[in-house]
Parts: structure tokens; C-alpha cells; sequence
């Protein structure tokens, strides 16, 4: 059952991520519909690793706000074709792709060297649940969490700064 | 085998699914009876008795039509929008309880498709995921009413969907719990232990359904398709069965919206007073009495939408932002102190 | 077949691994975005997956926090998108090199 | 009382505080009499405190108060040889302790200071930076306080570095003026040579503190003055630590090789001259002294070396005051001179007549000092004495206290200086110093006739500027010939607090040495001083008390002689030719110091400023110029596009990454 799950996900995952980096495809809306698609999917296999908590949160805050926003903004400024924009530079086009999938190819090495055979641990009761991630953040994670909450307000301040046109 | 787990939840979705459905076709007749009350005018009283089958003769009619796909749209997306808004808008009724764990063939059935741990963020989820079928609607069409209909539509409700989630914040401080068969569960009793009344939640409640309201583009929120300005917004090009799958997926988001509000303010099926029995009397009058506050939701959710007029766009947001999201904040610190200094007992 | 992390954490290396592609073949700054938004994806499902080896809640609380991080910067990011948008009527990327030499 | 004794050096911070900040919008007599009245509260609180010391039983003087930790400096942990390890928790206090011997200084300090201070509001009235005056001169009253009332020697330095520092702030005070026309300073140049002498004792004070604290593991005086009774530490540092400490005295006290800022410090005002440059600051070098008597009683060669030291410099100093002819540089030569009589004593180990001498010549020489300042306001600004003369009679008030205090100074029973100087040289004598007795009797003759000669240059003959200055010259006002009354009163009397044994017994009387039984127990006499002391032949005393007033009378009586007839000392002068020319240019000292130290300075510096320009800076604009081509090399990568420095991160990171797999 979580294999076959594990499967299409990754499918889905992989295909979807295809759509947004592959230039072959040109339109924007298209990608971001993608990346969606590619969220949900991560989402998916955060709750096959039951991270139900942070599951919930990447679908609404990374699929139902962010991706929303990004998907608001490529429809504000109707820049859905990138066809008007010439082929990429040369060390990106060739050397990208070779290292990119170096990079793939030394992780996977590495990991499958120290890993091959691993299977997951049996959970606790309690693992992953809203009440034990709530614990942490408010107790040892509680100036990093407020810390990031600063940074937000600051994010957000900026970026009414920068797009709004008259103050 | 007829009754192994997985065998009932599939059960229960389908009963679910079939209800929603029934409960769409009532309320366009509902709908347009009721309207015609308030406009002093007689409605759809044709078909059937009191018109009651002029639902059946709609959806015969929707499947009937001819599609037209625009042609510079872009079919694949064009096609999953109003999918994608229908699915959406009833998975967020999976986590609503609608009864009580019920003695049915010898076993015990819990009267909810699904129970995990953050039961509430399983609906957020989905509702935030409702912004695609509009979005992608309004994209596909290709069309600059339908375009611009996605636009405000994605804008209202990522604005409102802040304020909707920081009151519900309120009731889960409250209650301690984000599965909503728990926060149903201590509202049991009299109905002064309903979270509105007994969390102290009045604000939060207020702020859940005015945020409700513009979450499924109701009126007076009803920007994304308001006909005098966009002709008929982001379903501008859209016609026959995807039309009425829009159509569908915005009465299935008004009765997620109202049960949801049912069940984490208003005590779900819990009575509001005691019984003196118990058992399949007790469940079967307890579902009555989530239809029956349920129902009053719907009216009012009509009763409203022939009533009020409609905001204007920058109103709109300025109500969110600077009305809303102010007051919920404020409501969420009021009910943190209060919890903080044991006013509520949890 | 069991679960393991092998698994997810070679699919979060490929996920990344196109992100990164992504920023380098892409030309329009909101792809690169969302390119960036990717390889952020598959940094939490490795993060995710070793928390949930490990049993330990940290690398939830990680992911958490790169998620926050992932909405603030993508704020920034589209303000500045719209910003540049106004100024050259483009989001080409290859068209901002005024900051040299 | 005695607990608020650390509130005396503060005190006198709220007259700086006040009177920095709001000073220049307050009237000015209000600052006038801020300043006083801090400075005289302080006295107040050291009376009441002194006097509860007094009533204590004698070995129960001593009351310490701590304000505070300052600085802790971790553990310290020395390897004696012979013995085991011994660590010590090595910290710094902001201690404050009062005993007799601080008492002494405090009272003299505090008093002489709220007189110089009433004094100043009438000198300076017609002064424009009259709140900068007043602010200076608290500031020294604080600094001062706090370095007689220290319990441990950082402390007592940052009030000798505070004095220090107000010393040079008030040198040049009149920071815009010339001073010398022979050397060609200006005020601010006297402020800063006073200054730059002043570093080098300091340094050498401070490198003996960190010789102390080293060893030691404290700088508390009482704890070390334990120590040292004790025959603590190897006695090539305590002889070493005794002339480094000697040498910071060299510098505050101006004492040979480091006085010659001394007579330069008179460019500042005069009031200024006669409470630090007289009676206080100058004094401090001795004070440290006495304080330290037990480390000076352990380390016989650094007490030789003070001895020879105050010696030589009580008869050189004397000696330049022949001849001076500034009115103040002739009381800065004996104030020089009197400062060696005070070490000659301490290092003859006679510690108690030595803070005698610095009591009794706090009274005295300020006395003097105020004197001359009351003669040049009555000359308005008049200084050199061959333009004064017979004016005695316009200024009676202080003619007469001139007159006082020149007799006290030149040593006439029974004025204060007559006993305390007796007292130094019946130690010398006493002690077996045939020599330096002779040299310091020499020295009390100079003493005698330097004084009178300017005594009668001022206020005797016929007087000698032109007839308009004379016409003006007036007695001064109210609030500075108060001051110098009351001083010439101190003057008078002071010395009878130290009447020796011999004297008192001549008249029938005990023992009314006070100030010996009040300081005894305070400072530790080394052997053989302390055998001197008690063995001594009282006929002998007895001699020498007649042969100091015989040798006192005879100075003056000279100098009267002399300078009673007119072109008579014109006429000596010419005929000892050279020493006469010697004792003019004051042995040539500051040409010395300019020929050995201040040339090849220069030289040196000159060498450096040009290696500074050719190499240093070649190499720092060379390292630029490398930069800069650099740059122009590596900016070819810097394209300005996003997507090419991405590449570039990614191959650094694939880089990274082969490597930490591959290791």
C-alpha cells in the first residue's frame, strides 16, 4: 500500500519537477501549476513519513498561499510566454546538466553506499504530531521561532516597500 | 469483507458524497425559492410539486448542453478547473463529524470520514487548495474577464483565508485540539458549553462566517464573478457540465463552510441539552440536529446573498486587511489571555 | 517493498538536482523562483526523512522553519520581480547585469 | 565619619560635575563658591574622620572602606623555591583607608586646598575662564584625595595620574601665552614638558607595581607593608621596586635628574603654583615614600640612593635659587630644594621628619606662593624682582606674612620650619651621615639667604619700575589676604606639634612631640635609623639646635648685608665671573637634556619619518597597486549575470562534495 503510494508520487513528483525546470515547456503558468502539483506530492510523501503536521502546512502554506502568490503575480504581469527569450548560455546548457547530474550521481553513490537496506525505525504515538512539534517549537526552538516570525514581519514590510509604487 | 474498515470508510464516503450532491440539488431549489419569496414573486413551481424537481430538470439539462472550449484555451487545464474546485470543496467535509461513534452491524462506526491528528488543517487544506480551480479557471479561458475574476478570486481568498484560520486558532486554543470529533465532543451538554457561548468564541465566530462568506465567494464578497463587472468572472467561458460542476462546487463550499462553523462553534450534532436516553434514538435525533443547524446556515447563507449589496473590490480588502485580520488577531490574544488565566476551563 | 530512507533520500537529491537545473536553464526570474522553491522541496524531504529515521522531531521543526523562510522569500522575491518588471518591462534575468565591474 | 571617607575625593567631582556642565550658564561668583564650598565639606568630613581616628586606641588607626571590586585578575600562582606553590586570588579594590600618616597629608591637602581655592576666587575674579579654573582645580582636589586615601597602590596611582593631569591642564592654563623668553616656551609648552617628565617616573612606577603585583599577588599598602616586615621576597626586587617607585617620586616631587619641569610649571597661575607645585601635588613623592617605609626600611640600597638623591638635590636646587630673578622660579628652586630636604630625610630612614618638613613647608610655601601672588596682582602681573622693591609699605598685610614665612622657611625658632628642618638634620647627624648633614646644613644657608634676598628685592629699598606701575600698586582684596593670614598663622605655629624632646625638656616640659607619637606607629624604621634614633646624645642635640639657628641667622643676615647697599651684589656677581654665569643659566641643564635627549630624538624620528614614507607606504601602496591589478584580472568573471554565478556556486558545491565523498 505505501509502496504503491511511494510510487506514484514519485512519478508524479519527478515528472512534475521535469515541467517546471525544462525549458521545453515556456509557459509560466504551466510551470507553476507544475510546482503545485510537485508540492502536493512532497506533501504526500511528508504524510508517508508521518509528518501529517507539516504535510498540512506545506499544502497550505506552500501550495495555498505561496504558489498562489507566485501564480497571482505571473497573471499580474501576463508574462506567461518566456518564448521571446533566447536559449540560455552556453556554460549553463552544457556544464549545467553534467553537473547537475554529477551532483546526483555522488549523493546517490554516498547514500546508497551507507544506507542500501535501511528500513524506517517503527514510529512513536506521538511522533509527528501537532501537540509533540508544538512542545519543541515553544520550548527549544522558541528564539528561532521568534526570530523567524521577525524576520516574516521584515519580509513583509520589504516587499510592500519594493512593489508598491508611491508610498 | 462487506464491512472490514476500509469497506465502511468507502461506504461512508459515498454516502457523503451522494448527500452533498442531494443537499446541492435542494439548495438551488431552496435557492431560487426563497428568493422569489423575499422578491414577492413565485420561483420555479413547474416541475413536480412546488417545483421540486426543477433540480433533476436542471442537472438533465446541464448534461444535455453543447461544451464549448474556447479555442485559444488551454484544454488540459480548461478541463481540470471546475474537477479541481468540486473535489476540493468536499474534501474539506471529510473531517466533520456529523455524529456520534454509532453501534451499527455489531461494530463501532464513528459518524466522520476521516479522524487524524490536525482534523481542522485537513479542511484549511483543502479550501486553500479551492483557489486552483478558480485560478486555473479564470487562466485557461483565456479570456480577460475570466482572467481577471482569477485574479480578485485568488486575492480575496488568500486575504480572507488569514483571517478564517486566526479564528479558528481561537477555538483550538480553546479546546486543545485540532481533531475536530474531540472539539465536537466537549461541547457536549447544555448549550452553553458550545465554544460560541461557553470558549467565549462570539468574535471568533462572527469573524469565521463574515471570512466564510468571502472564502466561497458568496455575496456580498462575490467579486471573482460579479456579473455587472465581469459578466460572470473566471466561469465566464465556461458552459454545460463544467459550468455546473462550478456551480456544484460553490454550494458544496457553502455547506462545507456552514458545517464547519457548526462543528467547531456551535456544538456540531450535540443537542444543547440533555436526553435521558441514549442509543440509536440518541445518534439519529443528535444527525437531525446537525442537519437542522446546518440548514439554518443555508438560510441565512441565501437570505443574505438576495439582502445585501455587494462591496466594492478595494473595500473588499481593506475589510479583510485592516477590519478582519485585526479583530482576529485580537480575538486570538483576548482568548490566549483568557486560557492563560483559566477563565476557560479545558 | 519496505520504506526506507535510501528511498526518499535519493529522490530528494534528484528533486533538488532539477531545481538547480532549473535556476540554470531557466530565464525568467519568477522560474527561477519557483526553481528555488523546488530545490527548498527537496531539501525538506531529505530533512523529513531523516527525522523520520532518526525518530526526532528536529528536522520537522527544520522543515517548519524553511517553509516560513520559503513565504518570506518569496515575497521578497516577487516584489523585487515586480519591481524590475516596472523599471525594464522584462524579467529576464540575463538582462539585469548592470552591477559590474 | 570614618566610613565616609570615600565620599571626600567625590565630593569635590560635584563641584567638576556642576560646574563642567552648567558652569558657563551659573553667575560667577556661584562658581566661585561651588568650588569652595566642596572642596571645604571635604575638609569638614576629613576632620570628623581624622578626629574619630584620633580617639581610637593607637593600634587600632587604621579604617579601610571598600567601594567596590574593580578588577579581578585570576589566580596567581608562584613556585618560591624550596617551598610548596602558593596561589593567590589576585584582585583590585576601590579601597579608601585612612591611618595616621594619610591623615597627616589629608588634613594639609584638604586645608591648605579650601584656603588656595578661597584665595583663587579673589586672584582670578578678573580671570575670563574662571569655571574652567574651577573645574581643573576640583578635579586636582578629587585626584589628590584619592591618592593620599588609596589602600592600594593602583589606586593611589590613578590619583597620582589624575594630578598629574590637572597639574598639566592648569600649567597651561594660559594656554595662549609665551612664559619663558630665555627657552622660548609658551604656557602649553610647560604644561606638556611637565607632562612628558612626569611619563617617565610614571613609567617606572608602574612597571614597580607590576614587579609588586607579580610577586606578591596584591598591591593592598597594608598587606604588603605585612609582607615586607616579614622578609617577604628576594631583596634585589625590593631594592629594584624601591628605586623604580623612587623614580615615579623623581618625577612628581622634581627631583634630580627629572625636576626641570618644576620652574616651568610657574607659567601657570599662582594660586595653582602654591597648592600643587608647593604644598600638595609635589609632595606626593614623598608621601609614597613614607607610605612605603617598610619596603624602603627592607631595601637599604634604594634608601641610599633617595638619600643621595633629596641630598643633592636640596643643594643644587638651592643653589639656582641664587641667582633667579622670576619671583616664582626663586620659590620653584626652594620648593625643589625643600622637597630634597624631605627625601634626604626619608631616605635616612627618618620618615617622620620628613612628613614634618612636608607639612610644615605645605604652610609655609604656600604661604610664599600666595605672597608673590598677592604682590603680582598688586603689580599687575609684575614678576621679575629687579622691577619691585619697597613696596612693604602699600602691601603691610602681606609684607608681614612674606616676612613670616621667609623666616619660617630660612629655619628662625620659633616658626614652623625651624623645627621640622632641625629635625632632618639631627637624623643625618644622628644616623652617622657626616656628609650629607654638612651638605643639607650648606643647603639650609643658601636656604636662609636666597630667601631673604628675595624678600628684601620685593619689599625693601627703593622700588625700581617705572613710577605709573608704582602709583597703581594696592593692597589685595579681602578673600586672598584671609587666606595668607590664616596660612601665616599655620606658618607660626605648625611646628609646634613636633617640638623635639630636648627643647621641651630645656623648658621644663615632657615629651610634646605629638607628631612623632602619632606617626610612629604608622612607619617602619629600619634597624639601624631606629638605633640612631634612640641612642642619641642629647648634648649633641643640643649643639646641632644651635647650630642650625646659628646658620639660619647668619644666611640672613648676609643677604641683608649684601643687599642693603646698593650695586653691591652687581658687583659679586661680576666678580665670580663663570659661577655666577653658571648659576644664571642654571647649570645648562635644559641645554644638557636638549644636546643628550632631545636631538638625537629628533634624529631618530627624522629617520623613522622617512623610512615610514618610503618603505612602509611603499609597501601599503604596493599591496594596492597588487589589489588593484588583481581586481582588474578577476572583475573579467564578474559578468552580472545571475545564472553564471549560480554555475559557478554549483560547480564549487559538486567540487565540495567529490571531495568530502571521495576523502
Amino acid at each position: 500500500m505505501e509502496s504503491i503510494a511511494f510510487i506514484v508520487l514519485s512519478i508524479l513528483a519527478l515528472a512534475s519537477a521535469l515541467v517546471v525546470v525544462l525549458p521545453v515547456v515556456r509557459n509560466a503558468v504551466v510551470c507553476a501549476l507544475a510546482l503545485a502539483v510537485n508540492l502536493i506530492c512532497v506533501a504526500g510523501f511528508f504524510f508517508l513519513l508521518q509528518a501529517q503536521f507539516i504535510g498540512f502546512l506545506q499544502i497550505i502554506v506552500y501550495a495555498g498561499a505561496i504558489m498562489v502568490l507566485i501564480l497571482f503575480v505571473l497573471m499580474l504581469l501576463n508574462v506567461h510566454d518566456e518564448r521571446h527569450l533566447g536559449s540560455s548560455g552556453f556554460f549553463q546548457r552544457y556544464l549545467g546538466p553534467l553537473l547537475a547530474v554529477g551532483f546526483v550521481a555522488l549523493l546517490v553513490t554516498s547514500l546508497v553506499a551507507s544506507l542500501q537496506g535501511a528500513e524506517f525505525p517503527r514510529a512513536g504515538a506521538a511522533y509527528g504530531t501537532v501537540a509533540t512539534l508544538g512542545q519543541e517549537l515553544f520550548t527549544r526552538f522558541f528564539y528561532p521561532f521568534e526570530a523567524i516570525s521577525l524576520l516574516l514581519v521584515v519580509a513583509m514590510i520589504g516587499a510592500v516597500l519594493l512593489a508598491k509604487r508611491r508610498l | 469483507m462487506l464491512i472490514s474498515p476500509v469497506a465502511v470508510s468507502l461506504y461512508k464516503v459515498l454516502i457523503i458524497v451522494n448527500v452533498l450532491m442531494g443537499g446541492v440539488a435542494g439548495m438551488t431549489w431552496v435557492e431560487r425559492r426563497l428568493s422569489a419569496v423575499i422578491q414577492y414573486r413565485l420561483g420555479p413551481n413547474r416541475v413536480g410539486p412546488f417545483g421540486l424537481l426543477q433540480p433533476i430538470a436542471d442537472g438533465i439539462k446541464f448534461m444535455m448542453k453543447e461544451e464549448v472550449v474556447p479555442a485559444e484555451a488551454n484544454k488540459l487545464i480548461f478541463t481540470l478547473a471546475p474537477a479541481l474546485s468540486l473535489v476540493t470543496a468536499m474534501c474539506a467535509f471529510s473531517v466533520v463529524p456529523f455524529g456520534p461513534t454509532v453501534e451499527l452491524f455489531g461494530r463501532e462506526i464513528a459518524l466522520v470520514i476521516v479522524n487524524v491528528d490536525g482534523g481542522i488543517l485537513v479542511a484549511l487544506a483543502a479550501t486553500s487548495l479551492g483557489v486552483y480551480g478558480i485560478v486555473m479557471a479564470g487562466w485557461s479561458s483565456n479570456s480577460k474577464y475570466s482572467l481577471m475574476g482569477g485574479l480578485r478570486a485568488s486575492a480575496q481568498m488568500i486575504s480572507y483565508e488569514l483571517a478564517l484560520l486566526l479564528s479558528l486558532i481561537g477555538v483550538v486554543l480553546v479546546s486543545g485540539t485540532l481533531r475536530p470529533v474531540e472539539i465536537v465532543a466537549q461541547q457536549a451538554g447544555w448549550f452553553w458549553n458550545w465554544n460560541v457561548f461557553g470558549g467565549w468564541q462570539l468574535l471568533g465566530f462572527v469573524i469565521f462566517v463574515v471570512a466564510g462568506y468571502a472564502e466561497t465567494n458568496r455575496l456580498p464578497f462575490d467579486m471573482p464573478e460579479a456579473e455587472s463587472e465581469l459578466v460572470a468572472g473566471y466561469h465566464t467561458e465556461y458552459s454545460a457540465m463544467k459550468f455546473s460542476m462550478f456551480f456544484m462546487a460553490e454550494y458544496i463550499n457553502m455547506i462545507t463552510v456552514s458545517a464547519l462553523a457548526v462543528t467547531l462553534f456551535l456544538g456540531g450534532y450535540q443537542l444543547g441539552f440533555p436526553v435521558p436516553f441514549s442509543g440509536w434514538p440518541l445518534w439519529m435525533l443528535q444527525i437531525l440536529a446537525f442537519v437542522g443547524k446546518l440548514a439554518v446556515f443555508l438560510f441565512v447563507f441565501v437570505w443574505v446573498r438576495w439582502t445585501l449589496p455587494r462591496f466594492r473590490y478595494d473595500q473588499l480588502m481593506a475589510l479583510g486587511w485592516k477590519g478582519l485580520l485585526p479583530l482576529a488577531l485580537a480575538n486570538l490574544m483576548f482568548t490566549a489571555l483568557l486560557v492563560a488565566l483559566d477563565v476557560i476551563k479545558r | 517493498m519496505p520504506l526506507g530512507p535510501e528511498k526518499f533520500l535519493i529522490l530528494s537529491a534528484v528533486i533538488f538536482a532539477l531545481g538547480v537545473l532549473g535556476v540554470l536553464l531557466r530565464r525568467g526570474a519568477i522560474s527561477i523562483l519557483m526553481s528555488i522553491e523546488l530545490m527548498l522541496n527537496g531539501a525538506n524531504l531529505a530533512f523529513i526523512a531523516f527525522a523520520r529515521q532518526f525518530g526526532q522531531a528536529e528536522g520537522q521543526i527544520y522543515v517548519f522553519f524553511i517553509i516560513t523562510l520559503a513565504a518570506a522569500e518569496a515575497a521578497v522575491g516577487l516584489a523585487i520581480v515586480i519591481a524590475l518588471f516596472r523599471l525594464g518591462d522584462s524579467t529576464d534575468v540575463d538582462e539585469l547585469s548592470l552591477l559590474k565591474w | 565619619m570614618l566610613n565616609l571617607i570615600w565620599i571626600i575625593p567625590l565630593l569635590p567631582l560635584i563641584g567638576v560635575a556642576v560646574n563642567g556642565l552648567f558652569g558657563r550658564r551659573m553667575p560667577r561668583a556661584a562658581v566661585g563658591v561651588l568650588g569652595c564650598a566642596v572642596v571645604l565639606a571635604s575638609l569638614l568630613i576629613s576632620f570628623g574622620a581624622v578626629w574619630e581616628l584620633s580617639q581610637l586606641p593607637v593600634e587600632e588607626r587604621y579604617h579601610e572602606v571598600v567601594v567596590g571590586r574593580w578588577m579581578s585578575l585570576g589566580t596567581l600562582v608562584n613556585q618560591h623555591p624550596g617551598s610548596s606553590t602558593v596561589s593567590t586570588d589576585v584582585h583590585i579594590d576601590w579601597g579608601f583607608a585612612l591611618d595616621p600618616l594619610s591623615a597627616v597629608l589629608l588634613l594639609v591637602v584638604t586645608g591648605v586646598g579650601f584656603l588656595i581655592h578661597v584665595y583663587s576666587v579673589g586672584y582670578m575674579s578678573h580671570e575670563r575662564d574662571l569655571v574652567r579654573f574651577f573645574v581643573y582645580l576640583n578635579l586636582f582636589m578629587a585626584m589628590m584625595c584619592t591618592l593620599v586615601l588609596a589602600n592600594n597602590l593602583l589606586v593611589m596611582f590613578v590619583g597620582w595620574e589624575g594630578v598629574g593631569l590637572c597639574s598639566y591642564l592648569l600649567i597651561g592654563f594660559f594656554y595662549d601665552r609665551p612664559f619663558d623668553a630665555r627657552t622660548g616656551l609658551s604656557c602649553a609648552d610647560a604644561g606638556r614638558k611637565a607632562f612628558i617628565v612626569n611619563r617617565i617616573g610614571d613609567f617606572a612606577f608602574l612597571i614597580g607595581m607590576l614587579y609588586l603585583i607579580t610577586e606578591f599577588g596584591t598591591l593592598h599598602m597594608r598587606t604588603l607593608a605585612g609582607e615586607f616586615q616579614h622578609g617577604a621576597g628576594p631583596e634585589w626586587l625590593l631594592s629594584g621596586v624601591g628605586v623604580l617607585l623612587f623614580i615615579g617620586a623623581c618625577g612628581k616631587s622634581a627631583q634630580i635628574p627629572l625636576y626641570v619641569w618644576l620652574p616651568d610649571a610657574m607659567a601657570g597661575p599662582t594660586p595653582v603654583s602654591a597648592l600643587i607645585h608647593a604644598a600638595t601635588m609635589v609632595t606626593a613623592g614623598v608621601y609614597m615614600v613614607c607610605r612605603m617605609s617598610a619596603l624602603y626600611s627592607a631595601a637599604p640600597e634604594a634608601m641610599a640612593i633617595v638619600a643621595l638623591v633629596g641630598t643633592a638635590t636640596a643643594l643644587f636646587a638651592a643653589t639656582m635659587g641664587l641667582t633667579a630673578t622670576d619671583i616664582k622660579k626663586v620659590l620653584a628652586y626652594s620648593t625643589v630644594s625643600q622637597l630634597g630636604f624631605m627625601f634626604a630625610a626619608a631616605g635616612l630612614g627618618a620618615y617622620i621628619a620628613a612628613m614634618f618638613h612636608l607639612m610644615t613647608h605645605a604652610f609655609f610655601k604656600a604661604l610664599l606662593f600666595l605672597g608673590a601672588g598677592s604682590v603680582i596682582h598688586g603689580l599687575h602681573g609684575e614678576q621679575d624682582i629687579r622691577r619691585m622693591g619697597g613696596i612693604r609699605r602699600k602691601m603691610p598685610i602681606t609684607f608681614l606674612t612674606f616676612v613670616i614665612a621667609t623666616l619660617a622657611i630660612a629655619g628662625i625658632p620659633p616658626l614652623a620650619g625651624f623645627f621640622s628642618k632641625d629635625e632632618i638634620l639631627a637624623a643625618a647627624w644622628n644616623g652617622g651621615h657626616r656628609g650629607i648633614w654638612a651638605a643639607l646644613l650648606c643647603g639650609a644657608i643658601l636656604t636662609a639667604f636666597y630667601m631673604t634676598r628675595l624678600t628684601w628685592l620685593v619689599f625693601f629699598g627703593s622700588f625700581r619700575g617705572d613710577a605709573e606701575t608704582l602709583a597703581k600698586v594696592h593692597e589685595s582684596p579681602r578673600s586672598m589676604t584671609v587666606p595668607l593670614m590664616v596660612l601665616a598663622l599655620l606658618a607660626v605655629t605648625g611646628g609646634w606639634i613636633g617640638i623635639p624632646k630636648v627643647m621641651s625638656g630645656w623648658v621644663g616640659g615632657g615629651d610634646w612631640n605629638r607628631l612623632h607619637h602619632w606617626l610612629e606607629p604608622v612607619v617602619v624604621t629600619p634597624h639601624a635609623a631606629a638605633q640612631a634614633d634612640a641612642g642619641h646624645a642629647s648634648g649633641a642635640e643640643g649643639m646641632l639646635i644651635v647650630l642650625a639657628i646659628v646658620v639660619a641667622v647668619a644666611g640672613v643676615l648676609m643677604a641683608a648685608t649684601i643687599y642693603r647697599r646698593e650695586g653691591l651684589a652687581e658687583r659679586l656677581a661680576r666678580a665670580s665671573g663663570p659661577v655666577y654665569r653658571t648659576l644664571r643659566n642654571l647649570f645648562w641643564v635644559d641645554e644638557l637634556y636638549d644636546v643628550l635627549v632631545l636631538r638625537p630624538f629628533y634624529a631618530v624620528c627624522r629617520f623613522f619619518n622617512g623610512f615610514d614614507r618610503r618603505v612602509v607606504d611603499g609597501l601599503v601602496n604596493a599591496s594596492g597597486i597588487v589589489t588593484e591589478l588583481t581586481g582588474q584580472v578577476l572583475k573579467l568573471f564578474q559578468t552580472g549575470l545571475v545564472r553564471n554565478y549560480a554555475m559557478t556556486f554549483l560547480l564549487g558545491v559538486v567540487a565540495i562534495l567529490f571531495y568530502l565523498i571521495t576523502r
